[in-house]
């Protein structure tokens, strides 16, 4: 029987070893697993290679692993926020490794990993110093940069709805880099806010199929509040 | 600076711009002050907006109190979704975006050139927090990149100029320069007219950016 | 307004040009839009490049297509079927071109076309005659092949619900090639049996969102009959 | 040429297989003879077929007369969906795939190599239809790829071979080989024997085969 349902977050990331790379989900305020990042920081991996779109904001979450030094290098396409301090701080310090990707490609990369992709290439960010010195080419007259893809040990991502076998919904916006992270991660785990019996979600609109999902954990409903964020 | 004509305000440059968005289009409006395009929109013409989170068919922010944290647009702030409205995950959101789907973005800038150049991103200040973001995504992906800014810096320089000094956000991809003085069209030939407020002159226009400026098409008055 | 709803088939596909590379969507049985199908034989276009899993069969739909003498070329995955004697005859006689391609290349060739991506290197076909002379490149110890977009003129698939947007809802496994198809195509024409109004497909099972779709034709409901497929 | 041992059934071997299956794999059952497998999965477990199609949690053939040619599976005879299975579309069908995603995929061959190379979607006949549908997806991207096949073809020579005639699927990638003989491992290094029929003995399989056979890791009775 294939059950994925853990029961306690510290169960689900139990076996998370120092040095992983962890796609963490989230856009802003919508879909970032918080229970899930809590538990990382309480498990105590450390030298993370994180990947999320941006790079925490305030005192909470992903900022407190951050100030709690568990990080060694972020992916990300847009740090800087408001209330951004703890990252500003120990980027400038030079204590956390900083990869800036525009975010589509970071979007395609890690799709790109979940697809077996082994590299591709996309007209964004060609000429920018955002190419760096990465491999060009012309196809069709039109210029293109190569870019790789971007795989993860773990991936922490936020559902609305799951079942045993791993069936994820999400809700509005707290869908973004879920479904494609899922893929990306050779242990996605993904907390919801309903257990579903199998075949409760409809099979037309489940979102990520179970086989993309290793771990399914019950975290008690709480509402999206406002995040530190302004632009 | 002024002397016989007047800057639009940031609203008269919002609706300028809302005025050449046509029935029918996908429209993504940038961070800033292309948001409020979304403002001047006509009733009675269907502009479905996209968000590079996961929406298309965003309609405006929700009544206070009523603030929905999940339903967010790219630049974080609260807001609705239209009836006939889709969420959906990232890379599909960016395949509208990059894979020539969307008609129009309408981006903020530091610098615009003359051939479409766009820096947008990064002032490449010493120690200043990068940060890009969907912005290379758009200004390369969208079928018309049109950007919406002042003319000039506080300082009075031209943030048209004849080559980048910002870090580029894209080559040659803007198409219109909505700006409070002058639209104008960028193309590889160079600038070109399109309108200007009252009062003002292209060859003033000229003096202003310091580039040449061809005249409009057709005569177009302000 | 947006109304990509039109009233008839021959309206739909009305500006289909000689030559047109078309995708047509469907696998076995099941998503095959039999009346775009027969309105494209009705209107006449030649010379035209078709790009399916299959490559018809029996007599009806692409195999009438395919016998009418209206296709150039075919690029697919699966042309030969217990039936496939329509395409077997034109193909032996070398009047059809046939470009044969991995299942799995030609869905993400469609997927790379519709997202931009300029061409992507990937393991399937490594090391077989279906690779061709294509570029071959070592990643992280794992050999690819490079592959370029397929991009249409035109798709024509079928869908189960639909609305003036052009948002659209599947059934089944008639999704197959549906969703990347349309994303493919300047022109996607995608039939239904039901048009819905705004708002009545739930926004989180919005398979296709309407940004893909250019035009939207109701069809009568037609139970999907058993095909001539056997393996 | 059957001496002191007796082949197994078709059904025998598709019971072979599918007690190799753990509990909770995903599975692609190739089209023909391994189709079978799913016939001998036991009750009590969760095993998940795909269909590259766009099916995850396949279930068995429905009763006659309720067949839905919309739910139809690779070899294009209708299926049914189990409770917890979902429907997707194309390019995710082979991310499962290609993405290194399906504990195993058990697949029919004409001829597989020692080495792990598999021949199975051409017989490089001249004038025969070609058709690859998933087959080198599968056979590259699985975790495991099994081949299901009888060892001998109708005219006795061995399809396990030092170096496949036929056009490639794919090269180095199978793992296991089930047939009507017996059981064996591919790798970098050759063959390995897993079990055979009863009475079958080694040095025999050897000389049906005509290249080397390791013993067996452990003691393994068939």
């Amino acid at each position: 029987m294939i059950n994925k349902v853990v029961t306690s977050v510290a169960e689900a990331l139990g076996d998370i070893q120092d040095g992983a790379t962890v796609l963490i989900g989230g856009f802003g305020t919508a879909g970032i697993p918080n229970e899930l990042i809590d538990g990382l920081i309480a498990q105590g991996a450390r030298d993370l290679t994180v990947v999320n779109n941006n790079a925490g904001n305030g005192d909470q979450g992903l900022a407190a692993l951050l100030k709690a030094g568990r990080v060694r290098k972020i992916i990300c396409s847009f740090p800087r926020q408001a209330d951004s301090y703890v990252f500003d701080e120990l980027y400038r310090s030079g204590k956390l490794e900083l990869e800036l990707v525009p975010q589509g490609n970071l979007a395609e990369r890690i799709r790109a990993a979940g697809a077996g992709i082994g590299a591709f290439y996309c007209a964004t960010a060609y000429g920018t110093e955002l190419a760096g010195d990465r491999e060009v080419r012309e196809i069709d007259g039109r210029h293109y940069v190569l870019e790789y893809p971007i795989k993860g040990d773990v991936a922490l991502i936020k559902a609305e709805s799951g079942d045993r076998w791993g069936n994820l919904t999400y809700r509005k916006a707290a869908r973004n880099f879920g479904p494609i992270m899922a893929t990306a991660a050779r242990t996605t785990i993904a907390s919801v806010y309903d257990v579903r019996e199998l075949g409760e979600i409809d099979p037309e609109a489940v979102v990520t199929p179970g086989i993309f999902v290793q771990r399914v954990v019950p975290v008690p409903r709480s509402v999206t509040r406002a995040g530190g964020f302004k632009s | 600076m002024s002397s016989g004509y007047e800057r639009r305000t940031k609203q008269q440059l919002a609706q300028r711009v809302a005025e050449d968005i046509f029935d029918g289009a996908y429209v993504n409006l940038g961070i800033g002050m292309p948001t409020m395009v979304a403002n001047y929109l006509r009733a009675d013409m269907d502009v479905l907006l996209h968000s590079e989170n996961g929406l298309l068919g965003m309609g405006s922010a929700p009544p206070e109190g009523e603030e929905d944290y999940d339903l967010i647009n790219a630049g974080k702030q609260p807001v609705t979704l239209l009836p006939g409205g889709a969420y959906f995950h990232h890379a599909d959101s960016f395949t509208m975006m990059r894979g020539g789907h969307l008609d129009i973005c309408v981006l903020g800038a530091f610098q615009v050139s003359a051939t479409g150049d766009i820096a947008n991103w990064s002032t490449g200040e010493e120690g200043a927090i990068p940060a890009v973001g969907g912005a290379m995504d758009l200004a390369q992906g969208a079928r018309e990149t049109w950007v919406m800014m002042n003319l000039l810096t506080r300082q009075g320089e031209s943030k048209l100029v004849e080559r980048c000094a910002y870090p580029l956000t894209g080559l040659g991809c803007v198409k219109r320069i909505y700006t409070d003085l002058a639209t104008l069209e960028c193309s590889a030939e160079g600038l070109r007219l399109v309108d200007m407020v009252p009062g003002l002159d292209r060859e003033t226009l000229e003096t202003l950016v310091g580039l040449p400026i061809a005249a409009a098409r057709s005569s177009v008055q302000a």
